[in-house]
């Protein structure tokens, strides 16, 4: 049998810059699985590509259902929450199409009619937002400057940490968004400057325009510490800015153990940039896909939906990326498996990642680790 | 002292961000402005053309670095101009001779020019994107800075820091030597002069002898090198992105509108005017104010930098509702 | 000549127009007639189905306007005739275009020509009066120094006293040995200083002959001169 | 009754009307005469509100009009033409005189989805008028032709034939007879003192045919670098010697030469 | 500029023939399955569903542009202003959201308004020495008051359950109720902005439009309290069944049975072919008015305007007044497209609205269907639309049959990996092909 899965991102449009890693994190598990020859008595796994433009609702649902009518069974994807919500209930529900979206963070994809078949490898907002406001705390930040990317990403972050924030007795001197793929920045970045605070927190993307601002930022001598949530984390962000933001603080979603080491391999090998954000989770969300239609015994959404927690979640043999071979030998031998993954998968109703964060800081222009939340 | 902190705040997060925005901006608008003046449609296309001949521009810098060349503390990409000019030339031209042709020739309305145009700007976006792909990508080479924050307040022993990037200070010379050559061929060679009669009345510049397409070859060779040039010192000076340079012609256009569609010095008004007002308007003056004395809790902050844009379509409109063709009387189609 | 305008009918049915050195020829007929589709065709601005145009001899039917006017043809349309933001200055300089010698002496000829057009030299040629205009629009045909003058109604809004001085210098310019074919519908004045005149009705010849015997013939003066 | 009064219109720096007063006599034909650029074409374009007057006043009946848009003067009964046609280049000739006449109920996008009978009667009797004024121009021939591919003078007479669409008061004319064929131009004379007899239209001509003033205007106003230089009766204004010296000129000077 | 809008003779057939085309193109993208086509009715009629939206937008612009010759370039400004009003009028109220500061948004938003009215007055009535100088005060006094009204009432607003909803809610009326009411909220904006912005001329209105386009957004995007802003409002009510609510009747079931379907896909067939009823009928009663409207001396007194202002004018007919009326119809059109928008995508992302898909699209529609013609823009959006998602995957095959004699390699693998960017370049030689040979639309204007 062929199984197919789609991988539904938005390839053109404002994120059109991160799409090709993610499905590429996406693609390598598929690949992984179907090479094993161990999938469901020897079935292969076929992807293939549709563009949800992020931005544009029914382009996204109708692209969608070009996919079902091609015989999709599951997607990875969407990427942005607002067409995410769009193809579940217009595409997903009614025919039963099972969606684990590696990147979709707002908070009504949690409380959505969703029929049991929308999962995401994506940490909820509010999570990393206390995350990132204790840290700051602890490392003595009292004030802060926030500036967001303009869609439900960085508003639902940037307000679950001002919220947060400001709890724990710091002061957030302004929280103003930011427009991606804008002309300039100089405005933004002073109305910041003049703001003031200790640190700046960045909830924008790094190929976009976070880096804008981190950039008039530093030249302008504005902020010269950071924090950097998930969508800013890659070897994109030290590339680019290099020593100019040692000292400043990173937060992504991850684990302790060797799951993040042995995607980076992975990835190497494939080609594709593991640190690009959300790439190892639509890694996962392949991954989780697989591994619970093989749990089921089936390709069909209807069965495997059921399996995806069990898969997922503790007890059970622990799976890390490249190790899916054993992980389907495992489920077909009928033994529970507790897929970890590249980004430390930990589901918690309805279907969502508990989130377990990586914190890094930047020391001599490199990421380190410092620990783990 | 806290007079000199408050100026240099000013200068360094308005003045200085403004002028080099301001200047980007104003060669966008001169293309915009050139064309529109001699072929007379709104080129929907140039944010793309301008990624397109910056793109080239990129690639030409990557061969020069691998060979050695550089130009020491000023960028590479400078020298690969040439170069990316000549790329963008040849495809404006070729996308004249395959698609705007055919409708000069049939006297079209400017609408469908405008369509076209669309059209072009749909494949150069492909085009671009399958060339150099859609990541950012930064080219600069050479010394970043001319000043930069700590050596300024080492050196002047203010609280406040300057700084003055390289590609800042280009972009303002560049302009300003570019806009300078522009007028001086328009106003006072034969051929910029028949490009102005020609756009103002095609069938009598023919009357006159002088060649359309000739003129029109002339207008997209210029308009190539504006275009690339503004691109290239855009990229230089933000990143280049291809996304971006869609996104930048909103800007363009409403500065090349407020000076008046068809007039040089228009554009260049209008592209200060269009920066200034997005950065001085929204800027909190909380922090100059601090150093002038007076202490404020708020921002001190007229609009907040979510309405930048709105602000310049204000004043845009207003400038218009006085002078309906723009500061420096344009033209309408 | 037959012709039309772009796929639509012909407007020109077979006519013929032809004029000498230091001659005069104008043309007249009703509105609609095709006097101007005539002269344009003459100048290449419109596609002939059939004859032919030449011009000294030389056949020049094939060559676009832009040769023609460097073969030596100056035209001055009906309508749409100046530079509308150029200053008048500069619409000279356009007319001269196809020069590369001194334009400045002829343009003092004009300018003695046309005090009017001196007055208003920086002022650019889209706010002039319709007479004004018009007088800007023959100085400019004047600029290319034509061996072949073609003038459609220069004198249409222009004051008497001003169409005087134009009939004048146009006299003057054909008795210089430039050969001027106009087309007018200040058909008394006109006639007078015709040394050829062509009556054209709907894209034909009807009538043709020197300025005094068309002035003569009762019916041509009748349905079409007026008076 | 038109009165203007002490007019002035500046462009930039420049005069062009530099107080110019003036008498339109209910029922007259006034001629407007006076050498290119003296400020006619502005006149006009200032009485019928295409500008604003720099200062002074346009009266109309008793009632200050000056600064009314232009549709607003057409519903008043005064009416013009322009010296550079202008069509409506993509309509036909006919419809370009049946758009005219105001008060069409079909001009209300409500009527026209429930009042369809009405305008079908209305518009059989446009249709008729426009007709009417077609046949009297000459130029029924190209009733259906777009009024863009006309000739400059089929321009200029359809122009005329707008006016005579409706009942106007008065009628200003902006060189109707510039380009226009003279045996026809006699034809619009006869027009003009048949609407003016029959109709009673007030008119007021620019032109500078002085056969077509001398047959048609009394009285005659010149004016000169934006001031009322003269004025009377044709015979008195053609042997004012300011008026010849500025204006009229004495004939060819080369006649001579004419078949030397 | 007269010329390209003469008509060549085009024969009475053409607009039969290609919507007959049309038809063709959605029933073999419904049955046939091949490299071009999905097979798949519910692809098929979810593209029709959204064609049909295109088509009312189209119709909408085709009003401005094609009758009156206004070149409005904020067509995304209006159309998400339509889509504001599904959820204030059919979303579930928020508990305790008007109590927290509906009113005093309200007085707010009524001394916003008082105060420029009051501004207008003033620089009209005032004498010239003082008029600044009132204006000024005016502007000032208003704008604190605005403030100090406005400022609280969204704190409070905002702070009401902040991570579900945040906002005023809705008044939990039927939602087919609200498309009439986007058109309103179009209509009244675009009123205001006509008012101030229609003495521009083309291109000038044409930037000034594309800005206010822009603003509208930024509105809908920063005002959390009105729509939630960024953080989107999901679950719209539908005026058409569920699927899953289909899929679990029995009477459904049975008939999906008896005619051999599956369960699934026949619901999704079923609630498509309900909305493809509404809309068609929308967007047929808009033809037929529009037709009307246009076939008599209105129409004509529009064409008039468009071609020739200065000469319209002179012939008594108000140009300001009938172009400020159309305007406000047509943005009240694509208001009611935008309404219908959100109510079939059941979602509500400020963040969608960009410029590129909401206003040059449905341009190239109408110009390709065939500006001053309503046959025309309709065609020309369902046409379009269809394209535009047939090139998602149109393009990518495209370029993998271009590359196919290519050796593998970096070369190939990049062209490959840039295959989505062909949608684009598939879109623009569509649009470029159409303008080529049929330079006025496939409809053209008689
Ligand atoms: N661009 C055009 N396209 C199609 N037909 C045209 C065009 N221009 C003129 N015509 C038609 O050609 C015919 C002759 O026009 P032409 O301008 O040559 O007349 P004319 O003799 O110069 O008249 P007038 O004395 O009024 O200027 C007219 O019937 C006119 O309708
Ligand atoms: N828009 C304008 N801007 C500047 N100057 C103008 C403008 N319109 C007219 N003028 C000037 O005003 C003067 C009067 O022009 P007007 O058109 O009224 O003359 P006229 O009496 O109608 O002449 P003609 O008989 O040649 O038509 C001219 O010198 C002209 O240059
Ligand atoms: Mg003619
Ligand atoms: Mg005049």
């Amino acid at each position: 049998e062929e199984v197919k899965l789609g991988m539904h991102l938005g390839f053109t449009g404002p994120l059109e810059s991160m799409a090709p890693d993610i499905a590429a994190g996406g693609e390598a598990a598929a690949k992984e699985v179907s090479d094993s020859g161990k999938f469901m008595d020897g079935s292969t796994v076929v992807t293939s590509r549709s563009d949800t433009t992020c931005t544009d609702a029914a382009a996204s649902v109708a692209a969608a259902e070009r996919q079902v009518a091609d015989g999709v069974k599951a997607m990875v994807g969407g990427q942005c929450s607002g067409e995410t919500i769009a193809v579940l209930e217009k595409v997903g529900i009614p025919n039963g199409v099972m969606m684990i979206s590696p990147s979709a963070t707002s908070p009504a994809l949690s409380t959505i009619e969703d029929n049991g078949l929308f999962f995401r490898t994506a940490p909820s907002d509010a999570r990393q937002g206390e995350v990132m406001a204790q840290l700051a705390k602890d490392q003595g930040i009292e004030s802060v400057a926030i500036t967001y990317t303009n869609n439900d990403y960085g508003k639902g972050l940037a307000d679950s940490f001002q919220a947060a924030f400001e709890k724990l007795g710091g002061q957030v001197t302004t929280s103003a968004a930011h427009d991606d793929g804008k002309a300039d920045y100089s405005a933004e970045v002073a109305a910041l400057a003049s703001a003031g605070g200790d640190a700046l927190a960045v909830v924008g993307y790094v190929d976009q325009g976070g880096s804008g601002i981190t950039r008039g930022a530093l030249d302008t001598g504005a902020f010269d510490k950071f924090i950097f949530p998930d969508g800013m984390i890659g070897d994109a962000l030290v590339e680019r800015f290099g020593t100019e933001i040692d000292g400043s603080i990173g937060i992504n979603p991850a684990a302790e153990g060797d799951g993040r080491a042995k995607f980076e391999e992975l990835a190497a090998a494939a080609g594709f940039d593991p640190s690009a954000p959300y790439s190892a989770e639509a890694y996962d969300a392949a991954a989780l896909i697989l591994l619970s239609m093989q749990a089921a015994k089936s390709a069909d959404p209807a069965a495997a939906k059921e399996k995806v927690m069990e898969v997922a979640n503790a007890p059970g043999e622990p799976v890390l990326p490249g190790e899916l071979a054993k992980g389907l030998e495992l489920l077909a031998a009928g033994t529970d498996i507790d897929y970890v993954g590249a980004s430390s998968v930990e589901l918690v109703e309805p279907g969502e990642s508990a989130g377990s964060f990586r914190e890094t800081t930047i020391t001599d222009g490199k990421l380190e680790v410092v620990g783990f939340h | 002292m806290d007079l000199l902190n408050a100026l240099v705040a000013f200068l360094n997060f308005v003045f200085i961000p403004a002028a080099a925005y301001g200047a980007q901006l104003a060669l966008g608008a001169l293309g915009v402005t050139l064309i529109y003046g001699i072929l007379r449609f709104s080129n929907f296309a140039h944010g793309d053309t301008m990624a397109f001949g910056t793109a080239i521009t990129i690639m030409a810098t990557w061969a020069l670095q691998a060979i050695g060349i550089s130009l020491g503390p000023i960028p590479t990409a400078l020298l690969a101009l040439p170069i990316g000019i000549a790329g963008c030339a040849l495809m404006v031209l070729g996308t004249d001779r395959i698609v705007y042709r055919f409708y000069r020739k049939k006297k079209s309305d400017p609408i469908i020019l405008v369509m076209a145009s669309v059209g072009v700007m749909f494949i150069m976006n492909g085009l671009t994107r399958i060339l150099i792909g859609v990541d950012e990508i930064r080219f600069d080479d050479g010394a970043r800075f001319v000043i930069d924050v700590r050596s300024f307040r080492e050196w002047s022993g203010l609280s406040e820091g300057l700084a003055l990037r390289t590609t800042q200070l280009i972009t303002v010379i560049v302009a300003v030597l570019v806009v300078w050559a522009l007028f001086w061929f328009l106003n006072r060679t034969k051929s910029g002069k028949a490009m102005r009669a020609y756009s103002d009345n095609e069938d009598l510049a023919l009357l006159s002898g002088i060649d359309p397409e000739q003129v029109v070859r002339l207008t997209w060779i210029i308009a190539a090198a504006l275009m690339t040039i503004a691109g290239t010192l855009y990229g230089l000076d933000k990143a280049f992105k291809p996304f971006n340079y869609f996104q930048i012609l909103l800007p363009i256009f409403a500065a090349a509108i407020v000076g008046g569609l068809g007039s040089p010095i228009g554009a260049i008004a209008g592209g200060f005017i269009v920066a200034f007002s997005e950065v001085a308007i929204t800027y909190p003056w909380k922090k100059v104010a601090g150093h002038l004395g007076f202490q404020s809790d708020g921002l001190l902050q007229l609009m907040s930098t979510e309405y930048k844009f709105a602000v310049s379509f204000v004043i845009l409109i207003i400038v218009l509702l006085f002078r309906p063709t723009g500061l420096f009387r344009g033209k309408s189609v | 000549m037959t012709g039309g305008y772009g796929k639509g009918p012909d407007i020109l049915h077979n006519c013929t127009i032809a004029v000498e050195k230091g001659e005069i020829a104008v043309i007249v007929g009703p509105n609609g007639a095709g006097k101007s589709t005539a002269m344009k065709a003459l100048f290449g601005m419109l596609n002939l189905r059939e004859g032919s145009i030449r011009l000294n001899g030389r056949d020049i039917t094939q060559l676009n306007p832009q040769d023609r006017v460097k073969a030596g043809m100056g035209f001055v349309p009906q309508v749409n005739n100046i530079f509308p933001s150029m200053t008048v200055e500069e619409n000279l300089e356009m007319g001269a275009f196809i020069r590369d010698d001194d334009i400045r002496e002829t343009m003092e000829q004009v300018y003695d020509l046309f005090p009017a057009v001196a007055d208003k030299r920086k002022q650019a040629a889209g706010e002039l009066s319709g007479g004004q205009r018009q007088q800007v629009a023959v100085s400019r045909a004047l600029m290319t120094r034509p061996s072949l003058l073609m003038l459609d109604e220069p004198t249409a809004g222009v004051s008497p006293i001003v169409m005087d001085e134009l009939f004048d210098r146009i006299i003057a310019i054909a008795r210089g040995g430039l050969p001027v074919l106009m087309v007018e519908q200040n058909a008394k004045q006109a006639m007078n200083i015709a040394d050829k005149a062509y009556v054209l009705v709907q894209g034909a010849n009807a009538h043709t002959g020197t300025g005094k015997e068309l002035m003569e013939n009762d019916e041509v003066r009748r349905t079409f001169l007026g008076g | 009754m038109i009165r203007v009064e002490n007019l002035h219109k500046k462009f930039g720096g420049f005069s062009a009307v530099d107080g110019a007063s003036l008498e339109i006599r209910t029922g007259s034909i006034t001629g407007l005469i006076g050498p290119n650029g003296a400020g006619k074409s502005t006149l006009f374009n200032v009485i019928a509100g295409v500008y604003a007057p720099t200062s002074g006043r346009v009266i109309m009946d008793g009632e200050d009009i000056s600064g009314l848009a232009p549709h607003e003067l057409f519903h008043k009964g005064l009416l013009r033409t322009f010296q550079l046609a202008h069509e409506f280049s993509s309509m036909t000739v006919r419809e370009n005189l049946m758009m005219v006449p105001a008060d069409q109920s079909g001009e209300r996008i409500i009527n026209t989805w429930f009042g369809r009978g009405k305008i079908r009667e209305q518009e059989e009797q446009l249709r008729a008028k426009a007709d009417e004024v077609l046949d009297f121009l000459t130029i029924s021939h190209v009733a259906d032709e777009k009024a863009g591919n006309l000739s400059g003078g089929q321009k200029k007479l359809l122009e005329l034939g707008r006016t005579m669409m409706v009942d106007a008061k008065v009628v200003f004319l902006d060189e109707v007879g510039a380009g226009v064929n003279r045996t026809l131009l006699g034809t619009i004379a006869d027009a003009i003192i048949r609407l003016n007899k029959e109709r009673g239209y007030t008119f007021c001509v620019i032109e500078h045919d002085m056969d077509f003033i001398g047959k048609l205007c009394d009285p005659v106003i010149v004016m000169a670098e934006g001031k009322v230089l003269a004025e009377g009766n044709a015979d008195s204004i053609m042997q004012n010697e300011a008026v010849i010296e500025a204006y009229l000129g004495r004939g060819l000077k080369n006649k001579e030469m004419i078949g030397a | 500029m007269a010329t390209s809008r003469q008509a060549e003779a085009s024969s009475k057939w053409r607009a039969p023939v290609l919507f007959i085309v049309l038809a063709i193109l959605f029933i073999l993208e419904g049955t046939t399955r091949n490299a071009l086509f999905t097979g798949s009715w519910n692809t098929s009629l979810a593209i029709l569903n959204m064609g049909l939206i295109s088509a009312v937008t189209a119709l909408g612009l085709n009003m401005q542009w094609g009758y009156a010759g206004l070149f409005n370039s904020g067509v995304v400004g209006f159309v998400a202003l339509g889509g504001l009003a599904p959820v204030l009028i059919s979303v579930a109220p928020v508990e305790g959201g008007w109590g927290a500061g509906g009113l005093r948004i309200i007085l707010a938003l009524i001394v916003g308004l008082g105060t420029l009215v009051l501004a207008a007055v003033v620089w009209r009535r005032v004498q010239r020495k003082l008029r600044v100088l009132a204006l000024l005060a005016v502007l000032i006094v208003g704008f604190a008051a605005y403030r100090w009204l406005f400022d609280p009432a969204v704190d409070a607003i905002e702070a009401n359950q902040a991570a579900q909803f945040g906002n005023l809610g809705g008044l939990g009326l039927p939602v087919l109720l609200s498309w009439p009411v986007g058109a309103l909220f179009a209509a009244a904006a675009a009123w205001g902005v006509g008012k101030v912005a229609l003495g521009l001329r083309s291109d000038y209105l044409a930037i000034a439009t594309l800005g206010i386009g822009e603003i509208i957004v930024a509105v809908l995007k920063n005002e959390e309290w009105l729509a939630r802003g960024v953080k989107n409002v999901t679950s719209i009510p539908r005026p058409v069944p569920y699927e899953i609510a289909l899929q679990r009747d029995p009477a459904f079931i049975e008939r999906a049975q008896n005619w051999g379907m599956s369960v699934a896909e026949l619901s999704g067939i079923w609630v498509k072919l309900c909305y493809a009823g509404l809309f068609g009928a929308v967007l047929l009663l808009l033809i037929l008015l529009a037709e009307l409207a246009l076939k008599s001396p209105w129409g004509r007194m529009m064409r008039a305007i468009r071609d020739n202002e200065t000469a319209a004018e002179a012939m008594g007919k108000d140009v300001t007044g009938r172009h400020l009326q159309i305007f406000v119809i047509g943005c009240a059109v694509m208001g009611l497209a935008g309404a219908m928008m959100i109510t079939h995508d059941g979602l509500m992302a400020p963040t969608q609205y960009n410029p590129l898909r909401y206003t040059f699209v449905i341009w190239v529609m109408v110009i390709v269907g065939g500006s001053g013609n309503n046959w025309g823009a309709a065609l020309g959006g369902i046409l379009i639309w269809f394209l535009w998602i047939k090139a998602e995957s149109w393009g990518p095959q495209l370029i993998s049959l271009l590359t196919s004699p290519l050796p593998a390699g970096a070369v190939k693998q990049h062209l490959l990996e840039s295959s989505p960017h062909m949608r684009f370049i598939a879109m623009g030689l569509i649009l470029l092909l159409v303008l080529r040979f049929s330079p006025r639309g496939l409809v053209p204007e008689k």
